[in-house]
């Protein structure tokens, strides 16, 4: 088996995890109800939400916390270039809308 | 006296296949010697198809204003001979060597996942069938509402919108027919292959180096397979995407790239690049790892820089990723976009420099010897600078649209696909001919080879350069005769001929000498990694006993030492080493456990085309015989344990 | 693997399986992220037709992307159990986990079929094509995990019981499973809450 | 061994020399003969880049064909010493290559830019590419043609671009680089030519069967030459031929056989404007027809109303069946429009 270095949680951490992930849930959908009052601010709280979601599942769900150093640099290498890719893309095919138009 | 192995002939719910020789030890193998033999003589096979497709586009081409093809044949043969060359010649006969030597190189029995590679292989090929059997099957003509004076031809009924397969042209109302739908599952099925074997070859890399084979003691083609691993992963599933919005616009009506439905176009192309720039890498970064092991057998040193050129590998294939819209300069992009891929263009230059310097470093001050791969290694360097530097003419935004589009582009990937990634393929395949056969190539026709092709490589490409500066666009089926090139083309075609004569001097060499060569030693070259400590040809077990490394090139410190100037001088004791290892490597003592054969890769991979042609004719049977097939290959596969003992019995030879 | 179980390997601490299934896990962040790109790209476009917005049913969605997320906690428990060599437990949290993810497929046929009947078919125009085929092949995912889930749920039937590294190995589908989670993650606010 | 190795550094060079003189004579396409100051800007450039990678190219084949002279295998040369690398003298082939790159990176930025500025004072022309000819519209004149663009000689000229189906690819060799034709968005590229000639221009992009045959040509006439041209343009074709001409009864071929379907000649038939097919309307002053891949002579015309997908696999004009006759009258008809 893999050499995980700290401890795995316990159920009771991951029911509680799980209680986290449900309540940001409901902190997603309500902020989609109250978009009028929060304004400009509801898109990137939203993500916000989001990405903190994704590190908690990935990070102690998936025990990529807790795991070897490849793997991590792995799944973050995929991540970043994802990102930094089709960030370029979304940028030029975007602009090009505005612009070109 | 040898000791065969054989597997123990146990039923799991179907019988399991068991023959070691003969047609059906090759279909249900797992063993990644044989996939790797399979994919080189089936990617050859392919190769020599394409070539045939060049020749006919250089038949045409060969006068002004030719009619020996007609437009849609010519448009058919180019897009069949980029894509054939690239995905069915250049990165197959890449997977041959990843497959036979990565094992060996890092002293391994197999691969991680045996039957993932043999999946891996038969995929490709059901891949490969299904594209073709668009000769058979497929149909193309005019865009909706325009006219043909004349029937398409069987040869016209391929695909047609260039390997790049730039949308809208490619879509259903511009290439209608099915033509372009082979094209597209086709490339989606050989996308899968190459998909599952990267995975293969990242796990084996990092899990089944043997004991003491660190990472910086792994020879430099093992690193480029890694490379070569980590591209593929992570440009593949873009183009995967991307094929899938061409599928869904042709056959089910949606419109991600047609305008007229509020799709993008140029949507594709940053797709396309997004992967196919990484793929060029793909497909040179094999080759630039074979000139690594070759260049310092024959020069009797030390690779020039081995970190540097292993982090240059590196660099390349990172920088690779951010380069792609340099295929776009002429395209719809801001020049700021121009100016940051031209420079992070150009950037790709200092590492692959690095690389190029250390290998000179590499010759220099060595004791050259000049056999065939040697040759066809230093033609390499020569003939990829040209490629490489024409390449940075290219980054350079302004100067790129005037050649965009033209026959410079052309000379500049032929130079490093054919100059490169070929010539490279060729020194590999003959220097570990002996190892894979166990019998020496003859090395006189070999150095007649490397000579007819250097020549005819030059003629053909070399006056491209100029053909494309003075206005030759490219992908045209006629060009005026009032813009005066109908020599330089004519000299072009003659050269591809010679191109031909040289391969066929390379085919008579392989198949003379597979029958007729000498025995050849285990280690001909007097060699630096392990695959040379393994009989020739290497046992089916590989290693008879896992070997222990203690350094960068173990092998050549095994037999070598060095004197108080740094002089290479043999050890006394290299001779008793060889005899031992000799007999060590035909003599297992131990019970070798191999993975077993298995028919479930290839089932699988054939319920893939049925779902092809399942797309493109809307048929729900076919669906279903795919499906079957799908669920039989996968079912069996889950249920059947990978490996049975084996017994080891002494039989007469 | 193979070669073998005492042929010695340069160690590295991951087990084959496992790394070969965070490396497919990493590679298909690249799959999800050409479609979200074309998603968001398309979503900024103005173009006539309806609009995503038009069809939405949030209350819906989010109690779906509600169940699934709990579905993970179901899977890392079932994971738990076997660490703790609870068989009987293991096979239950199993069965829940394939029961969650069934569930959200059902919710997703269903809010595909409301959409459709609106009017939002695959090929009405730039937003639904982008819509389905993005969530179509989340949700093909999903499918997927739900048979290796329910395959290895029977496995454990028939057999004496699972293994932590047995053929079918479960915290392998477990990390697809996760990963298929966080994908819906991502995609429920960025398809139907931005 | 020895002669192969001269042979071989033979081989490169003579190679490269070739590259130098084998420039072909009277290329009409040729990039490398730049006739404005865009072209000559990017020409500049290229020569630059070029002479670099020149030299860059002797130095390692001069160092390559060196060593396989001078290190070669010979009986009784001792082992070489084992050298595994030097730092000092890899980070200088690091470094240099970069400082080479960073020399050209800065023209070619402000090139770049300089391309991409829209001059002052500029003609426009908007080029809308077809499936497979160009055709041309000056907004300012309310004029349209296809295939010949008419432009006046040294004044920077604004070509605003876009296609009708696929990706087209808008080429002046002598006058700038190229620019895709991209349908839904538009693209720009600037031409400017000294004096007056006349300039070849093809589509790069391939856009289809006949992509080949996408031609085109570009004519700079001097400022009163253009003028005359703008006014000419301006007029409609004559509606009422002598009678019983033969032109006139081309007009009646033309009018009946479907011409009007497609194509437009302004001033003889009610409806004007777009039609998916080039503006006719001064067919006879355009030297060549078809997407510039035919000389507008009698031969060509009667080719090509015979039969066009002959001449041009794949395109939206179809057979029509037309005796030798009509032909022979819509020829002449066509000799009309001036
Ligand atoms: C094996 C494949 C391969 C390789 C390795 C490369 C390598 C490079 N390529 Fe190439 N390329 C292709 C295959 C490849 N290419 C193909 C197939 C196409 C066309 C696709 C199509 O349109 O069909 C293409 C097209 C292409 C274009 C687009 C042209 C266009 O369509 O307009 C560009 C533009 O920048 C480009 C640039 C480069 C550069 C800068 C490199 C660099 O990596 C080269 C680096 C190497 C060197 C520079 C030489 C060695 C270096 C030194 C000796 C150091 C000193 C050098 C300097 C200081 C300059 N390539
Ligand atoms: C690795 C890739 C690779 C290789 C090796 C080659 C090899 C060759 N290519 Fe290729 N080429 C491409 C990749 C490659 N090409 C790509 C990607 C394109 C772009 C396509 C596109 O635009 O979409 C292209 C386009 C291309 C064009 C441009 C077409 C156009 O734009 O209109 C031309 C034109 O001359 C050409 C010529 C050749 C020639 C003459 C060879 C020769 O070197 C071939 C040599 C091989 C042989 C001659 C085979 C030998 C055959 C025999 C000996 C016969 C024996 C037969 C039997 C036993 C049955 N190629
Ligand atoms: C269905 C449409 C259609 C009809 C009907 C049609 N044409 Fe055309 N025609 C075209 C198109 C499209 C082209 C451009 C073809 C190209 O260059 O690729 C063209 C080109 C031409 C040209 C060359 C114009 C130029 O400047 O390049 C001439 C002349 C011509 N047509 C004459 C005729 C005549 C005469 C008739 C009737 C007898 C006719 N056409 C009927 C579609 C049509
Ligand atoms: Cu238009 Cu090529
Ligand atoms: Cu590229």
């Amino acid at each position: 088996m893999s050499a995980d270095h700290k401890e795995h949680p316990t159920p009771k951490k991951y029911v509680q995890i799980a209680i986290v992930l449900g309540v940001l849930t409901a902190l997603e959908v309500t902020l989609y109800y109250i978009e009028d009052l929060v304004g400009s601010f509801t898109d990137p709280l939203l993500i916000f939400l989001a990405v903190g979601k994704y590190i908690i599942v990935v990070g102690w769900f998936m025990h990529l916390r807790f795991e070897n150093k490849m793997v991590n640099r792995f799944f973050a290498g995929g991540m970043i270039l994802a990102l930094v890719l089709f960030t370029i893309v979304m940028l030029e095919r975007g602009m090009a809308n505005f612009f070109f138009n | 006296m040898t000791k065969i192995i054989e597997p123990a002939k146990r039923t799991n719910i179907f019988r399991r296949p068991s023959s070691e020789y003969g047609f059906w030890s090759w279909v249900t193998t797992v063993d990644h010697k044989k996939i790797g033999i399979m994919y080189g003589y089936a990617a050859f096979f392919f190769l020599l198809i394409g070539g045939l497709e060049a020749l006919v586009l250089r038949i045409q081409l060969a006068q002004p204003d030719n009619s020996f093809l007609s437009a849609a044949e010519y448009n058919a043969m180019f897009t069949m001979h980029g894509t054939t060359m690239v995905f069915l010649a250049i990165m197959p006969i890449s997977a041959a060597f990843f497959n036979y030597l990565l094992p060996l190189q890092i002293g391994a029995r197999d691969v991680a996942f045996p039957r993932l590679n043999a999946l891996s292989f038969w995929l490709w090929v059901a891949g490969g069938l299904f594209l073709y059997s668009t000769f058979i099957f497929g149909t193309a003509g005019a865009p909706e509402g325009g006219y043909l004076a004349e029937e398409v031809g069987w040869l016209g009924n391929a695909p047609n919108g260039g390997w790049f397969g730039y949308q809208p042209n490619a879509g259903f109302k511009y290439s209608p027919g099915t033509a372009m739908d082979y094209w597209a599952l086709g490339l989606q099925i050989l996308g899968i292959s190459s998909l599952v074997s990267a995975f293969n070859f990242i796990v084996t890399i990092i899990n089944m180096r043997t004991k003491g084979m660190r990472f910086m003691r792994m020879p430099v083609f093992t690193w480029m397979t890694f490379a070569v691993a980590f591209l593929l992963a992570f440009s593949l599933p873009i183009i995967a995407i991307a094929l899938f919005y061409v599928t869904f616009d042709r056959q089910f009506g949606t419109t991600f790239f047609l305008v007229e439905g509020g799709g993008d176009p140029v949507l594709w192309q940053h797709l396309f690049w997004l992967f196919g720039h990484p793929e060029v890498y793909i497909l040179i970064l094999p080759a630039f790892g074979i000139v690594s092991e070759i260049l310092p057998t024959f020069s009797r040193k030390p690779l020039f820089g081995y970190a540097a050129i292993v982090f240059a590998g590196f660099g390349i294939a990172f920088i690779g990723f951010g380069v792609w819209a340099h295929h776009m300069f002429a395209s719809a992009i801001s020049p700021v976009a121009q100016a940051g891929f031209g420079l992070s263009t150009m950037v790709i230059a200092v590492p692959t420099g690095v690389k190029i310097f250390n290998w000179l470093g590499t010759i220099w001050g060595g004791k050259l010897n000049l056999k065939t791969p040697m040759l066809f290694a230093l033609g390499f360097i020569g003939m990829f600078v040209i490629g490489g530097l024409s390449g940075v003419t290219h980054s350079i935004v302004p100067a790129d649209t005037q050649q965009t589009d033209t026959y410079y582009i052309v000379a500049h990937f032929h130079y490093v696909l054919f100059g490169g990634a070929m010539f490279g393929i060729f020194g590999g395949l003959y220097y570990w001919f002996p190892k894979v056969w166990g019998r020496m190539y003859n090395e006189t026709l070999g150095q007649i080879h490397f000579w007819t092709m250097m020549i005819g490589f030059n003629l053909t490409f070399g006056p491209m350069h100029w053909l494309g500066l003075q206005g030759q666009v490219r992908r045209t089926w006629v060009y005026a005769e009032e813009t005066n090139l109908g020599f330089w083309n004519l000299i072009v075609s003659i050269g591809a001929f010679i191109i031909a004569l040289s391969i066929l001097i390379f085919m008579a060499n392989w198949i003379y000498s597979r029958r007729k060569g000498e025995k050849a030693p285990f280690d001909p070259w007097d060699a630096r990694t392990i695959e040379w400590t393994i009989p020739s040809p290497t046992p089916v077990w590989n290693f008879s006993k896992a070997p222990e490394v203690k350094a960068l090139d173990d092998f050549w410190h095994a037999k070598y030492d060095e004197d108080e100037e740094g002089r290479a001088v043999r050890r006394d004791t290299a001779d008793a080493l060889l005899l031992q290892l000799e007999e060590e490597g035909l003599n297992p003592e131990e019970e070798i456990e191999l993975p077993n054969p298995s028919y479930f890769p290839i089932i699988l991979a054939s319920g893939l085309p049925f779902f092809g042609y399942a797309v493109i004719y809307k048929s729900i049977p076919l669906a279903l015989i795919g499906a079957v097939l799908l669920l039989v290959g996968s079912f069996g596969w889950a249920i059947e344990p990978l490996e049975e003992e084996f017994t080891t019995k002494e039989e007469e030879e | 693997m193979s070669g073998g179980h005492d042929y010695p390997h340069e160690p590295t601490g991951v087990e084959t399986r496992k790394l070969g299934m965070w490396v497919f896990l990493s590679t298909e962040i690249l799959f999800f992220g050409t479609l979200i790109t074309t998603f968001l790209l398309f979503k900024g476009r103005d173009f006539p037709g309806i609009k995503l917005t038009d069809v939405y049913d949030i209350p819906f969605t989010s109690i779906s992307s509600f169940i699934l997320l709990m579905s993970s906690l179901t899977m890392v428990l079932a994971h738990n159990a076997l660490e703790n060599e609870d068989q009987e437990k293991t096979r239950v949290w199993l069965l829940a986990t394939a029961m969650l993810g069934a569930i959200f497929l059902a919710g997703q046929i269903y809010e595909f079929t409301e959409f459709y009947h609106k009017g939002f078919e695959l090929s009405t125009n730039i937003f639904s094509s982008t819509f389905y085929v993005l969530t179509g092949f989340h949700g093909l995912h999903v499918f997927i995990g739900v048979v290796f889930l329910i395959g290895l749920w029977a496995i454990g039937q028939r057999q004496q019981g699972l293994s932590l590294d047995g053929g079918m190995n479960l915290e392998f589908i477990a990390l697809y499973w996760h990963f298929v989670d966080i994908v819906w993650i991502v995609l429920f606010t960025v398809v139907y809450l931005i | 061994m020895n002669k192969k190795g001269l042979f071989k550094y033979k081989n490169f060079s003579v190679l490269s020399l070739i590259f130098l003189t084998a420039c072909i004579e009277n290329a009409p396409m040729d990039s490398l003969s730049p006739a404005g100051p865009y072209a000559r800007q990017i020409d500049e450039l290229f020569w630059l880049t070029f002479w670099i990678a020149v030299g860059v190219f002797f130095l390692v084949m001069g160092v390559l064909v060196f060593s396989v002279f001078y290190f070669r295998d010979m009986p009784g040369k001792p082992e070489p010493k084992q050298i595994h690398g030097n730092n000092v003298l890899e980070l200088m082939w690091t470094i240099i290559p970069v400082l080479i790159l960073a020399a050209i990176a800065v023209p070619t930025v402000r090139t770049i830019f300089d391309l991409a500025k829209e001059p002052e004072d500029a003609l426009k022309i908007e080029v809308i590419g077809h499936q497979w000819w160009f055709e041309y519209k000056y907004p300012e004149y309310g004029i349209t043609t296809a295939n010949v663009m008419v432009i006046p000689e040294d004044t920077p000229v604004r070509l605003e671009m876009w296609s009708n189906d696929v990706l087209h690819n808008y080429w002046v060799p002598k006058l700038n680089g190229k620019r895709y034709l991209v349908p839904g968005q538009k693209t720009y590229l600037n031409l400017h030519a000294d004096g007056a000639d006349e300039f070849w221009a093809q589509c790069g992009e391939y856009c289809g069967l006949s992509h080949s045959k996408m031609r085109g040509r570009v004519l700079s006439l001097t400022q009163e030459d253009f003028e005359k041209w703008i006014n000419n343009e301006k007029l409609n074709a004559e509606k009422d031929l002598p009678e019983s001409s033969l032109a006139a009864e081309g007009q009646q071929v033309y009018l009946n056989a479907g011409c009007t379907q497609c194509h437009v000649i302004n001033g003889v038939w009610d409806i004007q404007g777009d039609r998916i097919a080039p503006n006719l309307t001064h067919f006879a002053n355009r030297n060549v027809f078809a997407g510039a891949a035919l000389k507008n002579n009698k031969e060509n015309l009667t080719k090509w109303l015979a039969n066009p997908p002959e001449i041009k696999p794949g395109t939206f004009m179809p057979n029509l069946e037309l005796t030798e006759k009509e032909i022979e009258a819509l020829i002449a008809y066509l000799g009309t429009l001036k």
